[in-house]
Order: C-alpha cells, then sequence, then structure tokens
C-alpha cells in the first residue's frame, strides 16, 4: 500500500529550479531513504509535502504529493493544518532547535495533541515517549536544554509521532548525533514504522545510514530521483552512474596507494621523538553551573607522519583534546608537550610559534573565518603574504580565483578546503583536525579524506583527525583512539581494530553502518 | 486575521479610553456664580506670611490681615487696628484693635497676639525676611485686649506700611518655630478667606470667612490652582478648567479675542534695569553709565520684550507717590556721543567707543531661567552695542550668580514696591547695605548725596520731609545712575467677565497683590 | 531560580546604598548655597544678605562635613525619615508619601501604554505581510524616536487639550473634586499617553518586531507549524514569547528613562509627582527633598530592572541558568535617556 | 539569542547550516557594507546629514544676520517676510540665521558627545570584557548605578560644579550615556572572542593584539558604529531636552534644544513657526542618523 505517492514535483525558489520532476513512493511500514549530496533539493523536497517553507520566501510547487489518496498541494491552508503533525510527522535535524525552550517536553507534547483534538494529551504524550524509548515521569517536566542530544532527539522524535502519523519524515535526525546514538535513534524509527505500518521518509546524505536503516534508497541528484530501489541491492549494484559514484565515495576506500603503506611515504619517521605529547592530560570545563571534567589523565604521542583518528562518542571529550594538543587551551593538571618542551612553561612567543607549527581544521569551517575576510586574506593571514595564497589553494584542489570570494558563499567541502589551505600555510608538520567531514555529504567528504592523504604522501603530514564515525577513522588513520569519558579506553593500529575488546570500542563498532 | 486582532484590541481600547474622557473634560461655560478658580505659576513654599515678603501670593494675602492695609493708591488704611496714633517723637505707636475680632478657628484675636508676632518676627531674624522692618521696634505693650503700644529706638518712618505683615495667631504658633512646617501650610488667620484646603503642587481651596470684620465675602469660594507651565495655564483657561489665570504678556493677544473672558491689566511697581558693578573701573566714569542711559530705547523693549505690557522706565520710583520725573532718561544717540566724546572716548574701527585701547566692555549676566530677563538682556545689549558699547551678553544660572554676585560686571535686575519707598531702595542702593557689608546693594554703588536723602527719608514721617528727601534721592540718582533703567512692567490676569470686584492698583514683584480687595469681589 | 533570585536581589540592594551615597556626595559637589535660595524663595526672588545666608546654613547644619551630613542622613533614612525640606519645613516623608503614588501611577500606566502600544505596533509590523503596513508603522516609530519627549507632550497637549479639547490639560482632578477614578482617568491619559510615547517607545516597538521577525523562521517555530499547531498558537507561544525577550529585557531600564522622563512630564501636566518635586526642589537647590526624590526614584528604577530581569527569565527560563545578563546577549542597548 | 558561553562544554556537534551547499544567511560584516546602497532611503539620510552639516559649519555664508542680534524694528515677522525667509522671534532675531547656528551648537553637541561616549564605552566595555572578572563585575555594577541615577541628578550636579556650558552638556551626556556603548562593546567583544574564527586566530599563532586588532575590534565594529550613531541623536536630544530644563546650553548660544524652549511657550500663542522649525530640524537629523544607525546594524536584531 502506498502511503506518499510524489508525482513529478517541480519546486521552484525565486531565480531557481531546485526541485525538477521529483517522482517518488513510500509504501506503508517501509523506510525509504532520500540521499543525495547537499543541494540535491533532499531538503526542500520534504518541506515541500507539508508546504513548511519559510512564509517570505516565494516558493512554488507544482506536480501532486497524495498522501493516501489526499493531494496535499491542492490542500487550503486550514485542511492542510490538519494534515500537518496528524497524518505527517516531522522531525527535524537539530532536534534541540526545533524545541521551544521556553516550554517543557510535556508542553509540547499537550500542545501538538490539543491542538488536532486527538485525546487526553497526557496518556498520549507519555505513550509516545516510551515508544521512543524515554522515561516518560523523567522528562515531562525537562526543558529542552536540559536534555542530552540523544534525549532531545527522541523527544523531538516522539513528538512527531505521538499522534501516529501515516508518514513520518525524518530529515537528517542523527546528523549530529554519535553513531551509537544515531543507531538508537533509527532503530526506533524503523522499529515503530514496522509496527505501526508507518511510511517514513528518511532524508540523510549518508549512504551507509540508508543502507542500514532503510527499506529502500532513492537517489536524488539534479533535483530528480535518479534511482530508487530496495537498499541492498541498490547498493550492491547501482545502475545510475551518479549512485556508483556516490556508493563508491561512501564505501570510503582510498583511490590512490594507501596511506597505510609505509613505503608510500618518503618519512618512515617511526623511530623519530613524538611531534606532540600528552601526559596526563585533565581539563576541567566550567559552564552555567555545571562542571565537566572533560579530559581525565590522557596520555598520548603522536610521531612525525602518523595518522591518528581520535573517535568517541558525543562528550567524550574529542574537541578538547584538539584543543589541549594544539597548546591552546591549557590543561587543569598533566603536561603538553611539544617536542622535547612543556608548551605550558614556554614563554608566550615561543607558545604562539608551536601553534604556528601545528595546523588547526574545525567541523564548522565557516565560522572559523572571519566573516569579514575574502578567501585571499584568510589564507594571507596564516600565510603572512599574499603571493602564495594561489598555489596553496592550488595545493588543496580549488580554483586559485576563488580567492576574491567570501567563505558564505563557497559549498561546504570548498570551505573544508580554504580552511585546509589555511592550516597548511605556516608549513606545520602536525595537521589536527576537528571531525573536518562531519555534516558533508560523501562525495565532498572523499574529496577531503583523499586530499588528506595526499598530503600525508607527498608531505609527510601528521594528522590527528577527531570523528565519531568509525569507517572514516579506519580510512585515514593508522592508529585509532578511543576517547569515554574523558580517558583513554583504546589505542590500537587502525588495522587491529575489528579485534579490539574495549566495550566501548565495541559499542562504537556494532553501531556504525556499513557499506 | 488573528494578528491583527491584538493591534485592533488595543487601538480599541485606546478609543474607549478617549470617548470615557471626552465626557468629562473642560466644560467651558466655566463656574460662574460658583467658587472662582484662578490658575497661576509660582507656589509658595508657605502660606506664612511672615516668611514671605512684603508681596505675598494670593492665598497668603486672603488668608491673613495685618494691623493696616492699602487701598487702591497702596496708602496705608486701618485693617484690623482701626486706628493708631503716633508719638510727637515717632518713637511710640499705639494702635487699637476693631473689636469682636477672631481668627478663622474662632479664638479671639487680641493685641497678646499683635505682640506675638511682632517679637516672634524679630527673634526669627534671618528666616523672616520682613524682620528687617522691625529692628527698631523696641517692646510691645499691650495695656488692654484692644491695645498695642510699639516703642521704637529710633524713628522709622515705614512703620505703618510695617504691620501691614499679616498677624499671627499666638495660641497657634506658641511654643513653635515661626517656620513651623504645619503652620506653613495650615495657616489660620484672620483675613476675608479661610483656607480649606491645600494640596502641595496642585491646587488651595479658601471659602469666605463670616467672621472677617468687614462682613463674609460675597464669592463663595476660591482656589488657586497653580500650573507652573505657562502653555498648560492657558490651555486650561480656554478650556475652562480654571475661571481666570494669571498671564504672559504674549498670551493677553489670544485672550483678548475670548468673549466669556476679560483681561485685567495693571501696572507694576517692579522695574528691571541693568545694575552696575562699581567694583569694575569701566563703570567709574557717570558719564558713561549716563550714555548707557540715553543709548536704549526703552519703547522699543515695552514693544518687543513685553509686548506692549510695560512702560519705560528712568529711576526706581517712577511708580510711586513720591515720583519727581528727575532722570530725563530717553533714547538719545546724540546724547549719547555728546557725553562719550567729551568723557575721553572715540570710536575704534569696529564702531565701538574707545579709550587709552580699552573699549566698553563688559559682561552683561542675568538669571538665565528667567526668559523675559533674558529677552531684555538681548535687547539690552543689541541696542549698546549699536551705540558702541562692547557688550557681551551672557545669562548665567541663578546658583551661579547667587555665587558671584561680587563678580559679576553687569546683570539685568528687578527691584521695586508699590508701598513704602523706604524698602526698596534703602537696600539696593545705600552706601551702608553695600555687598561687603552683607547688604543688598550688589553693585556697591555709593552716593553720600543718595545715603544721606535715604537717611532723611527713613528717619521720619513727615509727609513733606520725606517728599523732598525723596526728590533729592531721585535727582541725585539721575546724575550719577547705579542702573541703567529699562521698564516697569504690566502685570495681566483673566477673569471671567461676569466677575466683579478687581479693581485696578499698582502691584508688586510677580504681579502679586490681583486679589488685595477679594472680599469685595462677586459674580454679577 | 532561587540562586538567581537572591544575587539579583543582592545586587540591587548593593546599587541602592552606591546609589544614596553617590547622589548625596553629587548634590553635595553643586556649588550654591541652599540657603541661600531660601531666603531668596522667601523674598519674592531678591538677592539675599550674605550674613543672612550664613547664619540660616549654620542653623541648617550645611555646615558640617560631608561624612557627619550623610551619617546623619543614612540614620534617618533607614527609619523612614529623610529630614524636612529646606524651603518649606514640612517632612520629606510626607512629600514623598504624597506625591510617589501619583508618579507611581503616571509610570505604570505610561509603562502599560508602552507595552501595550509597543507590543501591538511591534507585532503589526513583524507579522504583517502588507509591506505598505509594515513600513508606515517602521516610518511612525521613527518619527516617534526622533521627537524629543517635551515636544511629544507638548504636541499631544496642543491637538487634545487646546484643539480638541477632548482632555483636561493637567493635575488629578479639578480642585476640591473628589479624586475619584471617573475622574483620574481622563486626567491621566495624556500625560502617561506623553510619557509612553515620548520615550523609548520606538525603540520598544521596534525591538518587538525584530525580536519575533528574527524567530519567524527558526526551527522551533518551524516544528510548531509542522506539528499543525493553530497559527495563533503557533503565533502566542512560540513565536511572541521568545520574541519579547529582548524587548523586556530593555523595559527594566527602559521604565527609568520613563520615570525620568516623568520629570518633565509632570512639569508641563501639572501632575503632583515625585519629579514634578524634583525640579522645583533643583530649582530651589532643596537638597533634603531632592535627594530623597532621587533615592526613591533610583529604589524604584532598581526595583524595575529587578522586575525586567524576572520578566527575561519567565520568558525565557534558560536566563535562571546562568544567573547574569539576560539582557547582554541580546546586544543589551541599554541606553537610558532621561 | 542562545545563550553559548560555553560551547566547548559538550563535544556537541553545531548543526549544518541547511544542505550545506547554499551560502548560510550573509554575516553582519557583509551587510554593513551592502545595505546601504541597496536602500534609497539610507541615500536620503545621508544627504540630509550631509546637508545640515554644509549649513552648521558655513552658516555664516548663508545668512547676513547675528543669530542673537535683536531688531525691535523687526519683530515676530512670519516666514516668508522680506530679507528674513523663516520670519523672526519675538525680539527680532532672524529664525533662519539661530537655525543654522543652532545647528552648529547641536550637531557639535551631538557629535562630540557621541565620540567621547563611545571612545569611553568601548575602552571601558573593552577593560570589562578582557580585564579579570573583578574589573567586569565593577564595571558592569557602576553601569547599574549609573543607569538607576536620573540623568538630571547627575546634570544637576555637574552644572553645578563646570557652570553650564556645551562642554558640560557634552559630559553630562558622556556620563550617563556610556553604560550603553560599553555593555555592547563588551556584549560583543565577550561574543566574538567565542566565536570559532577568532579561535582559529590564535591557532595561526597570532598574538593577542594581532587577534584583537585584526578580528575582534573589526567584528564588533558594526555594532558600535550603529550604537554611535545613536549616540550623536541621543546626544541631540538630551541637548534639547536639558535645554528645556533650563540645565542645557546656555540660553544665549542658539541651539535647537535652546531654540524649542524659547518657542515653546508661544505654541498657542500664533507663532507657531518658531517651535515648527527647530522641532523638524532635531526630528529629521534624529531619524537620519537612525536610518544611518539602523543600517550599520542591521541583522543583528538591534533597535533603536
Amino acid at each position: 500500500m502506498t502511503a506518499l505517492e510524489i508525482v513529478d514535483l517541480t519546486v521552484e525558489v525565486p531565480g531557481r529550479r531546485v526541485v525538477d520532476g521529483l517522482s517518488l513512493r513510500v509504501g506503508a511500514g517501509r523506510v525509504v531513504a532520500l540521499v543525495g549530496p547537499s543541494g540535491s533539493g533532499k531538503s526542500l523536497t520534504a518541506r515541500s509535502i507539508v508546504r513548511l517553507h519559510d512564509p517570505d520566501a516565494a516558493v512554488r510547487a507544482s506536480g501532486a504529493i497524495r498522501l493516501g489518496g489526499t493531494d496535499l498541494l491542492g490542500l487550503g491552508a486550514r485542511e492542510l493544518r490538519r494534515v500537518r503533525g496528524r497524518r505527517v510527522g516531522y522531525a527535524f535535524q537539530d532536534a534541540a532547535a526545533s524545541l521551544n525552550p521556553a516550554v517543557t517536553i510535556g508542553g509540547h507534547l499537550t500542545e501538538s495533541v490539543r491542538a488536532h483534538d486527538a485525546g487526553d494529551p497526557g496518556e498520549l504524550g507519555a505513550a509516545a515517549l516510551e515508544r521512543c524509548g524515554l522515561d516518560a515521569a523523567q522528562v515531562w517536566e525537562a526543558r529542552p536544554y536540559e536534555l542530552s542530544g540523544g534525549q532531545a532527539q527522541r523527544a523531538a522524535l516522539a513528538l512527531a509521532t505521538v499522534l501516529e502519523p501515516d508518514l513520518l519524515i525524518a530529515d537528517e535526525v542523527t546528523t549530529a548525533l554519535d553513531p551509537v546514538t544515531q543507531a538508537e535513534v533509527l532503530g526506533t524509527v524503523r522499529a515503530q514504522a514496522a509496527e505501526q505500518g508507518r511510511a517514513v521518509l528518511l532524508i540523510t546524505h549518508d549512504l551507509a545510514v540508508a543502507g542500514r536503516w532503510a527499506d529502500e534508497i532513492a537517489v536524488l541528484s539534479g533535483g530528480r530521483v535518479v534511482e530508487q530501489g530496495p537498499s541492498a541491492g541498490l547498493l550492491a549494484a547501482p545502475s545510475a552512474p551518479f549512485t556508483r559514484e556516490l556508493v563508491a565515495a561512501a564505501r570510503l576506500e582510498a583511490s590512490g596507494p594507501s596511506a597505510h603503506d609505509p613505503s608510500a611515504h618518503g618519512h618512515p619517521a617511526r623511530d623519530a621523538g613524538p611531534l606532540v605529547s600528552a601526559r596526563g592530560v585533565r581539563r576541567v570545563l566550567r559552564g552555567r553551573g555545571r562542571t565537566t571534567v572533560a579530559l581525565d589523565g590522557v596520555d598520548l604521542d603522536v610521531r612525525e607522519g602518523e595518522s591518528v583518528a581520535v573517535v568517541g562518542r558525543s562528550g567524550s571529550g574529542k574537541s578538547t583534546l584538539v584543543g589541549v594538543l594544539a597548546a591552546l587551551d591549557r590543561p587543569a593538571a598533566g603536561r603538553v608537550l611539544a617536542g622535547e618542551r612543556d608548551v605550558w612553561t614556554l614563554r608566550d612567543r615561543e607558545r604562539r610559534a608551536v601553534r604556528r607549527g601545528t595546523g588547526l581544521v574545525f567541523q564548522d569551517a565557516l565560522a572559523s573565518f572571519d566573516p569579514r575576510y575574502t578567501v585571499e586574506r584568510v589564507v594571507a593571514e596564516a600565510l603572512g603574504r599574499r603571493d602564495g595564497v594561489g598555489a596553496l589553494l592550488d595545493r588543496v584542489g580549488l580554483d586559485p580565483a576563488m580567492a576574491a570570494r567570501r567563505p558564505a558563499t563557497l559549498s561546504g567541502g570548498e570551505r573544508q578546503r580554504v580552511a585546509l589551505a589555511r592550516a597548511l600555510a605556516a608549513g606545520p608538520r602536525l595537521l589536527l583536525a576537528d571531525e573536518p567531514t562531519t555534516g558533508l555529504d560523501v562525495l565532498a567528504q572523499e574529496r577531503i579524506l583523499a586530499l588528506l592523504d595526499r598530503l600525508r604522501r607527498d608531505e609527510g603530514l601528521a594528522v590527528v583527525f577527531v570523528t565519531h564515525d568509525l569507517r572514516v577513522a579506519r580510512r585515514i588513520a593508522d592508529r585509532v583512539v578511543v576517547l569515554a569519558g574523558g580517558r583513554v579506553v583504546e589505542d590500537v593500529p587502525a588495522r587491529s581494530l575489528d579485534a579490539a575488546a574495549h566495550p566501548e570500542t565495541r559499542a562504537l563498532l556494532a553501531a556504525t553502518p556499513a557499506l | 486575521m488573528h494578528k491583527s486582532a491584538l493591534v485592533i484590541g488595543s487601538v480599541v481600547t485606546a478609543t474607549g479610553l478617549l470617548a470615557t474622557a471626552c465626557g468629562s473634560a473642560g466644560d467651558p461655560s466655566g463656574t460662574t456664580g460658583g467658587t472662582f478658580t484662578y490658575a497661576i505659576g509660582d507656589e509658595p513654599e508657605t502660606l506664612n506670611p511672615a516668611l514671605q515678603d512684603e508681596h505675598t501670593d494670593p492665598v497668603t494675602e486672603m488668608v491673613f490681615r495685618g494691623l493696616t492695609r492699602h487701598d487702591a493708591q497702596n496708602k496705608v488704611v486701618p485693617g484690623l487696628a482701626e486706628s493708631w496714633q503716633v508719638s510727637k517723637d515717632e518713637r511710640r505707636y499705639t494702635f487699637t484693635l476693631r473689636s469682636g475680632l477672631t481668627w478663622h478657628d474662632g479664638k479671639p484675636l487680641t493685641s497678646r497676639d499683635v505682640k506675638f508676632t511682632i517679637e516672634a518676627v524679630k527673634a526669627a531674624s534671618a528666616d523672616a525676611p520682613l524682620s528687617r522692618n522691625f529692628t527698631a521696634v523696641e517692646s510691645v505693650e499691650t495695656p488692654d485686649d484692644r491695645t498695642a503700644t510699639l516703642k521704637l529706638s529710633r524713628p522709622f518712618s515705614p512703620l505703618l506700611d510695617a504691620v501691614s505683615m499679616g498677624l499671627l495667631p499666638e495660641h497657634a504658633l506658641k511654643g513653635k518655630e515661626l517656620t513651623d512646617a504645619g503652620f506653613g501650610r495650615h495657616p489660620i488667620g484672620s483675613g476675608p478667606f479661610k483656607l480649606t484646603a491645600y494640596k502641595p503642587g496642585q491646587y488651595s481651596e479658601l471659602e469666605p470667612f463670616g467672621g472677617y470684620y468687614e462682613g463674609r465675602p460675597k464669592l463663595p469660594g476660591v482656589v488657586i490652582k497653580y500650573v507652573s507651565d505657562d502653555t498648560a495655564r492657558l490651555i486650561q483657561l480656554e478650556n475652562g478648567e480654571v475661571d481666570g489665570a494669571h498671564l504672559q504678556p504674549q498670551q493677553v493677544g489670544r485672550v483678548t479675542g475670548d468673549d466669556r473672558l476679560r483681561v485685567e491689566t495693571y501696572p507694576t511697581a517692579d522695574y528691571r534695569a541693568l545694575m552696575f558693578n562699581f567694583k569694575k573701573p569701566v563703570f567709574a566714569d557717570k558719564d558713561v553709565r549716563l550714555a548707557m542711559n540715553y543709548a536704549l530705547d526703552r519703547d522699543a523693549f515695552v514693544k518687543s520684550v513685553l509686548l506692549g505690557q510695560g512702560s519705560p522706565a528712568t529711576g526706581p520710583l517712577d511708580e510711586s507717590p513720591y515720583k519727581t520725573g528727575a532722570a530725563p532718561f530717553t533714547h538719545d544717540p546724540a546724547k549719547v556721543d555728546a557725553l562719550m566724546g567729551p568723557a575721553g572716548y572715540a570710536k575704534n574701527a569696529q564702531g565701538l567707543w574707545e579709550k587709552d585701547g580699552k573699549t566698553v566692555r563688559f559682561e552683561l549676566t542675568t538669571f538665565a531661567e528667567d526668559s523675559a530677563r533674558v529677552a531684555i538682556l538681548n535687547v539690552a545689549a543689541t541696542q549698546l552695542k549699536q551705540r558702541g558699547f562692547d557688550v557681551v551678553p551672557n545669562p548665567r544660572p541663578a546658583d551661579w550668580v547667587r555665587k558671584h554676585w561680587g563678580d559679576l560686571d553687569a546683570m539685568v535686575v528687578g527691584w521695586g514696591t508699590p508701598y513704602d519707598a523706604d524698602s526698596s531702595v534703602y537696600g539696593p542702593f545705600h552706601s551702608s547695605q553695600a555687598l561687603d557689608k552683607g547688604g543688598s546693594n550688589y553693585g556697591t554703588y555709593a552716593n553720600p548725596d543718595v545715603d544721606k536723602a535715604l537717611d532723611r527719608a527713613r528717619g521720619t514721617s513727615d509727609p513733606a520731609v520725606r517728599k523732598a528727601a525723596y526728590a533729592d534721592f531721585q535727582k541725585a540718582l539721575a546724575a550719577d545712575p547705579p542702573f541703567a533703567w529699562v521698564a516697569y512692567l504690566l502685570t495681566d490676569n483673566a477673569v471671567p467677565k461676569a466677575l466683579k470686584g478687581p479693581e485696578r492698583r499698582t502691584l508688586g514683584h510677580h504681579g502679586y497683590g490681583f486679589f488685595w480687595n477679594a472680599e469685595k469681589w462677586s459674580w454679577s | 531560580m532561587k540562586r538567581f533570585l537572591l544575587l539579583r536581589a543582592a545586587t540591587a540592594l548593593a546599587v541602592v546604598v552606591a546609589l544614596s551615597a553617590l547622589c548625596f556626595a553629587l548634590l553635595d559637589l553643586a556649588p550654591g548655597s541652599p540657603a541661600a535660595s531660601i531666603l531668596e524663595a522667601r523674598s519674592g526672588g531678591r538677592p539675599a544678605a550674605p550674613t543672612d545666608v550664613a547664619r540660616l546654613e549654620h542653623r541648617m547644619g550645611l555646615d558640617d562635613p560631608l561624612p557627619v551630613r550623610y551619617g546623619r542622613w543614612v540614620s534617618g533614612a533607614v527609619r523612614g525619615d529623610f529630614g524636612a525640606s529646606y524651603g518649606s519645613g514640612r517632612p520629606v516623608a510626607e512629600t514623598l508619601a504624597d506625591t510617589a503614588p501619583w508618579t507611581l501611577l503616571l509610570t505604570g500606566v505610561a509603562v502599560l501604554f508602552s507595552v501595550v502600544g509597543a507590543v501591538g505596533a511591534g507585532l503589526a509590523a513583524a507579522l504583517t505581510r502588507r509591506a505598505w503596513l509594515r513600513r508606515s508603522i517602521e516610518t511612525g516609530l521613527f518619527a516617534l524616536g526622533g521627537m524629543p519627549g517635551f515636544v511629544t507632550a507638548l504636541l499631544l497637549l496642543w491637538i487634545f487639550a487646546a484643539w480638541l479639547r477632548w482632555l483636561p490639560s493637567g493635575g488629578l482632578a479639578r480642585p476640591g473634586e473628589p479624586v475619584t477614578a471617573a475622574v483620574l482617568v481622563p486626567h491621566l491619559v495624556l500625560p502617561a499617553l506623553a510619557l509612553a510615547f515620548g520615550h523609548h517607545f520606538g525603540t520598544y516597538a521596534r525591538l518587538v518586531q525584530t525580536g519575533v521577525a528574527r524567530l519567524r523562521t527558526a526551527p522551533h517555530v518551524e516544528n510548531a507549524r509542522a506539528r499543525g499547531l493553530r497559527r495563533r498558537t503557533v503565533t502566542a507561544r512560540h513565536l511572541v514569547r521568545l520574541g519579547l525577550v529582548p524587548f523586556a529585557a530593555r523595559l527594566g531600564v527602559g521604565v527609568g528613562t520613563l520615570i525620568a522622563g516623568a520629570y518633565a512630564t509632570e512639569m508641563i501636566f501639572s501632575w503632583p509627582g515625585v519629579g514634578r518635586e524634583a525640579i522645583l526642589a533643583a530649582r530651589q537647590q532643596d537638597y533634603a527633598v531632592l535627594t530623597a526624590v532621587v533615592l526613591v526614584t533610583g529604589v524604584i528604577v532598581v526595583l524595575a530592572n529587578l522586575l525586567g530581569d524576572l520578566a527575561v527569565a519567565w520568558l525565557d527560563p534558560r536566563v535562571r541558568l546562568s544567573g547574569r545578563d539576560p539582557a547582554a546577549p541580546n546586544g543589551g542597548m541599554d541606553r537610558a535617556h532621561h | 539569542m542562545p545563550i553559548t558561553d560555553r560551547a566547548d562544554l559538550t563535544d556537541g556537534v553545531p548543526p549544518l547550516s541547511g544542505d550545506g551547499g547554499t551560502p548560510a544567511a550573509p554575516t553582519r560584516g557583509l551587510l554593513a557594507a551592502r545595505v546601504p546602497v541597496r536602500r534609497p532611503g539610507v541615500w536620503a539620510a545621508g544627504l540630509v546629514l550631509a546637508a545640515f552639516a554644509v549649513l552648521a559649519v558655513f552658516a555664516p555664508l548663508f545668512t547676513p544676520y547675528d543669530p542673537i542680534a535683536t531688531d525691535t524694528a523687526a519683530t515676530g515677522l512670519a516666514p516668508g517676510s522680506p530679507g528674513h525667509p523663516l520670519g523672526t522671534d519675538l525680539l527680532g532675531r532672524d529664525l533662519l540665521a539661530r537655525l543654522l547656528y543652532g545647528g552648529r551648537t547641536s550637531l557639535l553637541v551631538g557629535l562630540t558627545a557621541a565620540a567621547i561616549t563611545v571612545v569611553a564605552g568601548v575602552l571601558l566595555g573593552g577593560l570589562a570584557a578582557a580585564g579579570p572578572r573583578w574589573l567586569d563585575e565593577l564595571i558592569a555594577r557602576s553601569a547599574d548605578v549609573l543607569l538607576s541615577l536620573p540623568m538630571l541628578v547627575v546634570v544637576l550636579a555637574l552644572a553645578a560644579v563646570l557652570g553650564p556650558s556645551l562642554g558640560t552638556v557634552v559630559l553630562a551626556v558622556a556620563v550617563t550615556s556610556w553604560m550603553s556603548v560599553a555593555l555592547v562593546a563588551r556584549a560583543e567583544l565577550v561574543g566574538q572572542r567565542e566565536r570559532l574564527y577568532v579561535r582559529a586566530a590564535h591557532a595561526l599563532g597570532l598574538s593577542r593584539g594581532q587577534v584583537l586588532r585584526r578580528h575582534l575590534l573589526p567584528g564588533a565594529l558594526p555594532p558600535i558604529a550603529s550604537i554611535a550613531a545613536f549616540e550623536v541623536g541621543h546626544a541631540i536630544l538630551t541637548e534639547s531636552t536639558l535645554s528645556f530644563l533650563g540645565l542645557g546650553i546656555p540660553p544665549n548660544r542658539p541651539s535647537w534644544g535652546n531654540l524649542l524652549t524659547e518657542a515653546q511657550a508661544h505654541l498657542l500663542t500664533g507663532e507657531w513657526y518658531t517651535v515648527a522649525f527647530p522641532a523638524a530640524c532635531v526630528v529629521a537629523t534624529i531619524l537620519a542618523v537612525n536610518v544611518l544607525a539602523s543600517a550599520a546594524g542591521q541583522g543583528e536584531g538591534r533597535a533603536w
């Protein structure tokens, strides 16, 4: 039985046709993943189903969107309201932000139920929370900002499904979650779909996620579905060229000579002393009445030319570790050594030299650029001059003509390359990369990973790569370090990761979808 | 449209408020036949007449009565005292009170109250400005309830004038400070009207006093409303929120067109003049000061600054019975040249008089808060400049002026009294009253002829002698002017046409005194 | 929340103490003798003789050193005794008791007008899809913002009292008339409107407008729409409540502005409040009255700030966690235009 | 709006912006440069201010009259009278001359007061943001006290100590309005300091001074420029209010506030234009300034 049928959907925003003749079916009880790179029109399609566009933006949609026989595009505002929330549930990417901080979780559920006069809010709400694995008694009175990321997403999911809609649209719901939490949330979604015969439209850029939790995958490119089919079959034998490209990228296989091969790079530096070391590092974060021990006695060495992946769940201390290794954040206890010298006993000027010798790349590349700066200024600032900017951009695979543009006008992948160009400008021996590919689509991610490979190979750069994605870690690293609760619980060569014994590592491994 | 609901709601609320409000707003027909409501700008700090000066605010004026009072010509006539006798040596005054006098609270008014009042005022010295009038009083005797005898250490002719000050009730103030705040706000007097309510900052409400010695006044009630903003006062008058109001000169024209109202325009003894500081060498030459007196076009002042509500001033006693017209000051540029040339001045390239490389340069200041004085200052500065005097107009705040009296070059001042001449000429012009000696001769003017004449006038109550003395005084002043006189002010009050009784009299400072015969007022 | 409240209250108390010392010291710095102005006022504006001034100063204890006078004043003030007016000798506490309620009423109603009007105008501008409406509201608000408060007051006076004669021009009631609600309301309308419109009304409305407009595409609002909530619910519960936070944060400070604005407004409308008292006291250098009035004003402002903080904490519970500076992240445009 | 004073408390991943491909909402820096070009209102506002400035600076070229010289032969002339295009006041002073010279005073007060306010505010706000916590508290509490103190008292005391003058008004405005600038500057600097690009700059090995100069200050500048523009309007407004209460510019120096004050008594008595002209000048200037200020602060959810 088809729950949702989209026929020949065309969506135009002023000046641009983003969705162009898209057709898609989602059967009842089925999970269909809508997969595509950034800008392919995934989110706009999802939003078009319940017409959730910015009220000020002139978005025009044509075609047909049928939900169990009702053409949603033809509904008036009043009828559409009755469909929203009741027949179509919508879960957003950033769950915490999608909830009103001033309203309790219970309040959210109550108003949803009341808006559709669907019954007793307390009862329905509690049931929805239980279905999503939350203890209603515990979270009912809580406000969104008091929940963890995983809890917030579950609560948002409960809210989207409180009235047991025929269709659930899950719009990148797990992008910001760590793999363990992601697995839990998507497991719930899938289980509910099966139990309640709910159609689920899963919007994601992650083909592996789609492959593991969706029954069918629809691949979107240029505003059209280029291929739709059962997950296993589609991934095993992609037919459309674009799908093939996507699947290849998602496999995370190095295309060139592997960086893992020590012979591939000219600096077999295993014997040399570590570039940077952490010794018993402890770091405590204080904020708003809460005190968190982010790092608790961490020891880590990073040697010349080595690639270390730091993995762990949200809150495990990964990013804090990067700040410490970059000599930016002072540990409460323990030492950070650059070469043999403790960076926090150095004079300010020398410590800054240490920082210059370390490249740093952030997940949110755009936010790491001064909004007033052009690409050229961003890179030139690190370089100390303007004339090498073109060459640097070229090195990270960007057109030097981009120098005049502002980072905000670039795509996510391009921004991350600009960030890399900046990090490399001072010729560092070590690159610290904090989740540089999270949030990028697989194609963009693959390009960044390939670039890092090349840099390691050609320049012998040591890399510390923070990620919550074990597949990426495997792909990029010689060594995988697993953090949990601010401690290093596993430090193994990448190739022996599967044999790792620590429960945390096992949990991550189990939760990580693979193609 | 849900989103507009709130907006519309608030508009509706506001409109509703307005509608409710309209019903009870101004009633232009006024309260003819009822209480007379009058708006005035200044509110006194206290309603105790002993703490004010001889120019009292309307409420104090109506609530209190003195032993003597002034008639329409400002002559001293019997008040609470029905008669008096002055001894030959003018050092003993015997007053006989009217019979059956009572205070507003019904207590009898006796000569002991006279004794108490004079002694209390004398004792209060600095607190009571009028104590200066009683320094000569040595003792007060009360042989019986209706007789009070004042013994003076020296003859003091203004005494009859001085005892026009409102009499204070001993029974209400005994054992208290004269400055007692309670009495200042809930005064008990013996005047024609009794204060029934005083709301500081709002109004005073008075009712006619049945025990008044001339009989119960005819007005059923008077309300004095304190409205400090000139424009607001005019609006209230036009709206009918008040029946009458004190007017600014520029408002007279507008009110004249209102057929419900009549404007009562009275002269005042309040003059404006430019005071010179004799400590400054620039004013040493009397020809310069004479020339400035001829340089001012007083008619232009009256026409512009005062909008016709004033008259040219040539001396301190122009509105007094002692006026002689000794000073021939008119606007006469030729006379200016004729005086300045022989005095050694010549016009320089800027057209300014100059002598030994120095122009007649001085700063002309006044209280910046008083816009009328500032206007006079500016017109005076412009006129003097046109005639070659290097005047720098610079109004300064009252606080500053009070601290720097001795340093001022020249200042627009106001003086004058409609009552006994002594009180407004002895202080500012007698050399014994110089600023350094703690007096109010702020310009430190010293002229032996003036001193002699003033002392003579003060020392006798013989009208002929006084007249001659003040004539000499005016002559001396005209020859060696301490001020450049500008104008006397008129004061304007709007009243309903139906109000009968207000009678023209030369009034005092602030135009106070409009209610001087309120006991005779009535509705037609 | 408890901690937040305690912190705020303690701060408020410290501010009041600092305020009292500061205004006492400030007024002490002002030269010119209060005694001289008292005497001058008593003698109908004639200058007072210096010897008399000195004598009066001594009697009033004005020649004691500043700390002595401050100590004396504080020990009285905590007992509710602010001394007596230099001019009339009336106990200042009595004057305050007479005038402060009227100022509170006036500013209270003005705040009400301000809030209702600003929220109304701001919401209309933020929520309307009609560009002309938004633009005309914006233009009107700009114009109001450019007008000095006293000009607004005079304009209102001129239009409604002098020209249309709809409303009385001042005072609480006609003299002698009992001050009942029915009498008070029409007398209150003009001064309260003048106060509300003359002081940051435009700022408030714009804060509401931008605060709300910025949230229109916020994820939680989008989610509320996606859940099929009624438009009214979305607007009131999800858009307006948080959208009012910057406005509420600013309003607390704004009340101070409003009270200071009441000084001029009360003069113009003959409103017998503390502001009028303060101006008159300032002109007469009656520092006994002025100091007390300033302190009372300060206390009201501090309380208003406190209330504003509480309102923000109520609107946006996240603030309760941080315990300070609810306004700062929003730019904290705390311009005080007194 | 989001209170992210410790974004690094958790390893939480910031949300993506949309699909990542389309540019995110333009940043403030970008807009500050762009907006004025796009909006005709901004040009108009700039023109009005420039015209006022030229008229004020070159006042003697536009009128032959001395603004304080009275002419009792030409009192109370209506606008359009020969020789007096805007008429004269009751003392015969030329209104055009008074407006022009008044503009001199008012604009001078506005600009200098705003300049002092902004410099002091930024300095104190910077100290609060960069200095130790006690200093931050001290400055914040001082601001609280001053915000609770009716400006009248401060001005009264200042006027009494220094004597009323242009300088006193300027100082009074500065003393009573630095707080808002300081709070904004502090909030901006603190906000900037916690932005990722500042961290990135530190990671490049830049010194504190370099980071402050290259990133923090330029980042905080647009909102500060915006508030500075507001301060100009605020100062002009304050000048007129103070003058109205008799605490402002000495009455003999023409300023728009003084003109208004003098004229308000004539509101009902026929000489409406004596009120209308200076009021129009004040309103037009503040409108123009506010338009510019809003343009500078656009996109920050800031109001005037």
